[in-house]
């Protein structure tokens, strides 16, 4: 079912072509518009003609993105684009299929379907807009939304413990998952990239400024002044560095610590290696959310290989047909006893 | 031994015992071989919900009912002539449906002080008097079993569990019917596996049907001809099968690949089974998580390209609605079956009902129409699977065929069609990027046009905020959407041009129209006709498209004094025809998770018409 | 400089510009001072579904118009008198419903090349003819704001955010209005966090007050009176904190914690803020992860012995499908809240609508018959549901409570009911373990008993399959099933006993009625009210109970030679009313996200009784 | 709002207290039996009012279990036990609150609510009736159903990945978590009883036997003779040792693996010590079900402490009314600003 055959040479496009000609409705300086601009940037990249990708959201101002890439699309109902997703994606193989989803969208009333994608390993992209809150119903607590969190909702504060995304990913099986953050666009770029080269489901967590109803939420992560000390980005590899090249995670059994390599104590011998291939580092890469003194990773958490859900199904048709033989309707109908009325 | 042959028109059957007892199987088998033998037919499973209740239970009993005739057969029957019963609770649970006269046969063995107790029976029954009405054959059925296969070593389990086949075996005997479709069956079914089951089982089956042959107790054997169908093949087919089989046969018409967007549930779970079998057809099955990721799924997949389709029943039905509302004002093509069940909520699972139009016509948020049709019987779940199809598919809109627990589990002949003889179903994808607008129409049908992904420079986005007219583009514009509201409605009632007229079975003015639709059909025309017979002046409407409703409905409902409408539900056709063409219509509501019986329909029609009682 | 000061009954201004602009705290601000001077009064916010799309953007605008009067105000008004216009955008997209010779007021400032490209308008509308019907007035309303504060050093983005409280100020200058209540919530909002932000935004206001004081080109103020209200303590309301607050008081007055399962969805979810506010009530609102889980969580808290209650709007209504079947058989206590909006599926998510009634009323699986009742304006929210929780407890039943965007998001004068005169709500909890049976009935209303965990000695388990009469055992018998379907639609039925008769506005019979249901209930009223002025024959009842009907609607129908329905949807109402009455009702059905307007209502009155024009 | 107050001696009861009037009414040879057995024999040990005590499923075989213990309860509608059962204990924090559900009904339609419930950590109890089949649907797949297993709805063998509930749970961030088996009575008894000591929300995932549908799917780890061989019991601050004590789980950087402590090699020294406290270590554990050479666990995967949602709530409800005074409802309604006309 490869596209090689209709699709020798592949197609050069720019990030023009994949603008479409709807105005692009978001606030005023929302992380939205960022994320838009490198899916946009990196898309032409993939040599795919645009007529061949499908972008699937559900609803919230992260699920509007569908309308503004020009490919093909369905901004569909609250929380079930992986589902819509998977029925495009088994319908039709050779399409790129993308889920733009947010933290309500995608892990509220979309967990479930979410999930269920990510373990079958579909081979779909999700992209989850993480402003830890609801932007487009202005400004209710999410899944994401930290504990004693004020909002609409919760004038008192959030009392309903967070997810953490990429955990939660990873407890159903996913076989790709990586953080990424608006405001740092080549980053990002880098992600797309890598969730469009993985073959399977891709779950990719973006830190999402919602600058009206949660503004700054991210900014110790986001900002230039602040990031190197909070951020460390994962390389497959390669040791956990961050604050320009000054500290580093090592690990005290299961428990990742922050460390100096500058004063001498500890070498980036010491330190932590990220392997992509490896689970279980993810979860506790994970977890470093908890530990207010550990920087937040970024980075691709896992990439695994194990066959997608569609080229199973496949397989299992074409086996069936060389088995039975091309079904034949007519005998099909009659089924195994008819008789004959004159 | 010889025994004289006394020729039926057409008998009731019903095979009653344990859940764990096969009695499905059995009365399947019996259905087979009437079918092959030429009858018309018609069954009616009725099972617990639970899977294997406790042995012995009036809960746990499981019975199969089918009436075979050389007649035309319309409905599994009111009352049955025989009555199979495999222990006491399914006796006491089932004999209030055999007629007068009617003939038990009992498995002796069954008839046990702890089985009375576990049927809350304090005596035995076939020692008293309460059976003095019947002619009650005792049979020890176990025993005979036992000694059939007492050589072979097998466990006493296993000849509990194949106690059935000797049951079988001498309804064969006693209706004069060919052992080899069972022969057959067994074998295959078994003897791959296991050549000592099959072994096994058929000597059970031979040892009934010898019994009937060599014990002195049965003085008649009873045969029914074949019945008088038009000519053509033909085949046994369950509701459901033929359900998925017309989706089968929609698709290739169309050219499409059949998606399919399911989750389990009964009574509807057939069709996903059936149709996961047809992968060499490019059948698509996607059990899916739940009802919700299912639809949206078979949505996602019609947008790809495919005929998008989803099997359910009433709860999942009901997680469906806003899913539904989204394939509306997306104008995907969609078929959405619902096989019905006894609600409310989870209500009565394995029962059948017809409670589910109204949601099914008006049962969501905002203005949402859709197209709404029935299927009247087994076989005829095939068209209607096939004709929702089609009108998805030309019309770009979901489409839902109700079918129900009685149809999707019960058994008739079909006559098997030829693929040739079945309706076109053309379609056409968007190709041209000059002229291609997402929500242009064609100027007949009002359908949009179908561009699916892949095709060069036909990009578009769709979803489910109002849309502006021609381009789809998302608009909040007052005036665009009084529109679309109303053209979205326009759409679907021009299918109205696209169905056949109301036909009428009977005078086409009179006293008293019938009104009916969904699986009552077979009753109502069976009661409808008892009292035309009579003398009285009625006629028979059965309405298979229930939104829109044909074009000449309302001149037939206004030739008539009354018109009476019975449904399985507590008054829902009846609402819909009275606003709409304001006729005092009558109801008869009788909600028993049971197939209507002619014969009360009948009274309520003597009731009507002041005509005397028979 | 003193103006001569002009008195009028009553008067609409319309608040426009982008989402951004701050439109609705401004039209709620003058609200709030027209409420405190005691005029009646009604309110319309208009907003698009973006949160704040590019400035500029038709698209984008977001309007909120008040009516207030020293008369009877029905209706926020079907044409405003003053239109504010902040900029181009706003200007095109409002500008049809001001009416002939109605004053426009624009922010001249906005009025730059950029923003008609924006506006999509190719000239300056200011400049060119368009707007010679109407009074126009320029304002440089940004560089006044500028220069008000110009000395604070504050950044620009501040300066455009302030410019509405300019358009405030002036308008309380035209209008002659005390700008205390503004001070103060200008101080009370700002004031705590940054005294310089709140005296900035004073200066603005007070600058946009004098500047129609100081320069010359206003000639009349402008005077309405305070309206001549029924006696009592009144206070502004928006219908949503109404409907809040109607739950609260009925928990209270029931002895009951009120716990709210809800998910956010607009336009429903402000009553899940106010009530997240009333911690110190023993107000417990659980923001689950989706509506299914709202609603689960709610019957789970019903059973436990709180008020459940769920709220939601159109397709968080569609996902509540399955739960609210459950409810029905499980026979316990549940207030659902459906704030209405347009649809189908997201449709127009932040406009209004009324489509949602057939849904409510029969758009299950199953038979599931419950009781539906609808708010009729803002204030009176608070009383529907309050009535939705009394009767939902005293016939253990849950109770769909609907409302829509424009009463949720509209406010309205409220006359404030002493607590003690509210309705009593008696709570029997069933403690007797010698009598307890779960489905027993109470004679009268045939509510089961309420029995709470906790309670010593009356364990039980209730579930959605079919549950025997009494006892409440799962019951697979054909004829319980029957008897408890028509049980459980008696139960509904009888709460006909517990309601008020429908009433009537213009004589009891005549030429036409006009019978409307929940938010047109203003617009109808004046509409009929107009007709009847001009002699026509013509009374209006407005439907507060849609299942179960009042006992007298049909006699009252019956004595009109015409019944027009007018709905925003395609015609519901209409389907219930002709389906149980056969009346020819005729209706009416613009739909197009806004209240009706009474004009359109007047009209479609005079075509059917063939009156002239006006 | 605890019941000390009302309740000072604690009840006792017998099993037979918890034998409700109605037949039970599963498939002979069912694992139902022993898991109702199991929890009405170790009810009777909590010495509560059996009337404090509420039990909650949604629709399957499984679920139907509150009809049969004779506490209060809900049967209700397919995957949202978890949602009544939180409006249940938000309602009335003093109730004892049990969800019975499937590996269908829990992790198919109803994965959603369970890993909320998770998160949140509302006090319930969870038991998650594993049988790798829909059985009361007649034995199509579930979310657990092994690959390449033959189904009804699977003809040709399942190809969606199945879910480890105990991950799941895990990335729902689950404070407990633990595995029992139909054929292990004491054992489920004791994890029965370790659920109920657990403050927050407790899933106990239960290897149990449709002995209709997909017979002997756990026979390798439940039968006498293989137990030993194919399950480690794990035990807090105890080394994981298996097969009659010759064998024992170690760990490879983060690979466990089987090793042999009887032939000299490595001894009891050289194991894995199990530590309920720690959620890697439960990720890992929860992993070894992937590799066939492995024994499966059973028992307390981890054990966390953190405030559940109902007591938060409470605290909320607490500081507010000493905050604002117990509210009241005149001046509620009256609002902020009224005023009289004459
Ligand atoms: C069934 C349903 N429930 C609720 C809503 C209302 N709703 C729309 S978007 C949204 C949440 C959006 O949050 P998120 O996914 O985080 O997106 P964001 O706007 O923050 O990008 C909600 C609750 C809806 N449209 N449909
Ligand atoms: C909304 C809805 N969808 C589907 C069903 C049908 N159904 C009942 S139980 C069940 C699955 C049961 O599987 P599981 O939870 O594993 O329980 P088991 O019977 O195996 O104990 C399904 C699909 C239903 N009752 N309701
Ligand atoms: S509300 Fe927040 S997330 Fe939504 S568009 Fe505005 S800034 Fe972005
Ligand atoms: S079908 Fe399976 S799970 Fe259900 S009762 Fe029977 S054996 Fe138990
Ligand atoms: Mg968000
Ligand atoms: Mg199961």
């Amino acid at each position: 079912m490869s596209d090689t055959l209709t699709q020798v040479q592949p197609v050069k496009l720019t990030i023009k072509d994949f603008q479409s000609d709807q105005d692009v409705r978001w606030c005023p300086g929302c992380g939205d518009y960022s994320i838009l601009a490198q899916m946009q940037r990196v898309f032409p990249e993939f040599g795919r003609p645009k007529e061949k990708i499908v972008a699937i959201s559900g609803i919230g101002c992260s699920s509007r993105l569908p309308y503004y890439v020009d490919v093909y699309g369905i901004h569909g109902i609250h929380g079930r684009a992986p589902a819509i997703a998977s029925g495009v994606k088994i319908a039709n193989p050779e399409l790129d299929v993308w889920v733009a989803t947010g933290d309500g969208d995608g892990l509220s009333i979309g967990g479930n379907h979410m999930i269920h994608m990510l373990r079958r390993n579909l081979n779909i992209k999700v992209i989850l807009f993480n402003n830890q809150i609801y932007g487009l119903t202005k400004g209710q607590f999410s899944p994401t939304s930290e504990l004693g969190q004020v909002t609409k909702s919760t004038p008192y504060g959030v009392i309903d413990y967070p997810f953490v995304p990429v955990s939660l990913a990873m407890g159903a099986s996913a076989t790709f998952v990586a953080r990424a953050m608006d405001r740092d666009p080549k980053h990002l770029q880098e992600m797309v990239r890598r969730a469009e080269k993985h073959h399977g489901s891709a779950f990719v967590e973006i830190y999402q400024n919602c600058s009206v109803f949660n503004d700054g939420a991210f900014f110790q992560y986001t900002e230039k002044e602040t990031r190197d000390d909070n951020v460390v980005y994962l390389e497959h590899g390669k040791p956990l560095v961050f604050a320009k090249q000054t500290k580093g995670i090592r690990l005290n059994g299961f428990t990742p610590e922050a460390v100096s390599i500058a004063d001498g104590k500890y070498s980036v011998n010491d330190l932590l290696v990220h392997n992509e291939n490896d689970s279980t580092l993810a979860f506790i890469l994970a977890n470093m959310i908890h530990d207010p003194n550990l920087p937040r990773p970024m980075g691709v958490f896992v990439s695994l290989d194990r066959p997608s859900y569609e080229d199973q199904l496949d397989q299992q048709i074409a086996k069936m047909k060389s088995k039975k033989g091309v079904g034949d309707l007519q005998k099909l109908l009659d089924g195994e006893e008819t008789w004959e009325i004159q | 031994m010889e025994r004289p042959i006394k020729t039926l028109d057409d008998v009731t059957i019903r095979f009653a015992g344990d859940s764990g007892d096969g009695m499905q199987l059995t009365g399947t088998q019996f259905t087979n071989t009437a079918a092959v033998l030429g009858n018309d037919l018609s069954t009616l499973p009725d099972y617990p919900a639970e899977i294997r209740a406790p042995a012995g239970t009036t809960y746990g009993v499981s019975g199969f009912q089918v009436r075979f005739g050389s007649r035309d057969i319309l409905t599994p029957g009111d009352s049955c002539d025989v009555l199979v019963a495999m222990n006491p609770a399914a006796l006491v649970t089932n004999v209030k449906i055999l007629r007068e006269g009617g003939t038990i046969i009992v498995n002796e063995d069954s008839f046990t002080d702890k089985n009375f107790k576990l049927a809350n029976i304090t005596s035995n029954p076939l020692d008293d008097d309460s059976l003095n009405r019947f002619q009650v054959y005792r049979i020890p059925i176990s025993k005979m079993t036992a000694s059939a296969i007492a050589d072979m070593n097998l466990s006493p389990k296993f000849v509990e569990k194949s106690k059935n086949f000797f049951a079988l075996g001498l309804m064969y005997w006693m209706y004069n019917r060919p052992l080899d479709v069972s022969v057959k069956f067994i074998e295959e079914k078994f003897g791959e596996k296991d050549a000592k089951v099959a072994e096994a089982n058929l000597r059970v089956l031979k040892a009934g049907y010898n019994y009937g042959d060599t014990v002195e107790i049965f003085t008649t054997r009873y045969e029914v001809k074949p019945a008088k169908l038009p000519p053509g093949k033909y085949r046994n087919i369950m509701g459901n099968v033929a359900t998925a089989l017309g989706l089968v046969a929609a698709a290739k018409k169309a050219g499409l690949e059949l998606f399919l967007g399911s989750y389990p549930i009964t009574p509807a779970s057939d069709i996903l089974h059936e149709l996961s079998k047809l992968k060499n057809f490019d059948v698509k099955t996607f059990q899916a998580e739940d009802e919700i990721a299912a639809i949206c799924s078979a949505i996602g997949a019609s947008y790809a390209g495919a005929l998008g389709v989803t099997t359910t029943s009433g709860p999942g039905m009901a997680l469906k609605t806003e899913a539904i509302g989204l394939a509306i004002i997306l104008e995907l093509p969609l078929v959405i079956v619902n096989v019905q069940r006894g609600g409310p909520s989870t209500g009565l699972p394995t029962k059948t009902e017809q409670a589910d139009l109204l949601q099914a016509v008006v049962g969501r948020n905002g203005e949402a129409p859709l197209c709404v049709l029935a299927a009247s019987s087994p076989a005829d779940c095939f068209d209607a699977a096939y004709e929702a199809a089609r009108l998805a598919i030309k019309y770009m809109t979901p489409v839902i065929c109700l079918t129900d627990g009685y149809l999707g589990n019960g058994a008739e002949p079909w006559k098997v069609p030829n693929v040739n003889d079945l309706a076109e179903i053309p379609v056409t994808f968007a190709k041209d990027p000059e002229t291609f607008q997402p929500y242009a129409r064609d100027e007949k049908t009002l359908a949009r046009p179908w561009a699916i992904p892949g095709t060069p420079g036909l990009t578009h986005r769709i979803g489910g905020l109002e849309k502006q007219h021609i381009t789809g583009n998302i608009c909040y514009e007052p005036d665009n959407h009084d529109f679309m509201i109303k053209l979205r409605a326009e759409k679907i009632e021009r299918i109205v041009d696209d169905i056949p007229l109301q036909t009428i079975e009977g005078a086409p003015e009179g006293d008293l129209l019938v009104v009916s639709w969904g699986g009552t059909y077979g009753t109502i025309k069976v009661a409808v006709s008892e009292a035309r017979e009579k003398g009285l002046s009625v006629s028979h409407a059965h309405v298979r498209y229930l939104n829109p409703f044909p074009k000449n409905l309302g001149e037939i409902l206004y030739k008539f004094k009354a018109v009476l409408i019975p449904e399985i539900n507590n008054g829902q056709l009846i609402k819909l025809i009275r606003a709409k063409y304001l006729v005092p219509a009558i109801g008869f509501n009788v909600i028993k998770g049971l197939p209507l019986r002619s014969e009360e329909v009948e009274e309520k029609i003597y009731e009507i018409l002041g005509a005397n009682h028979v």
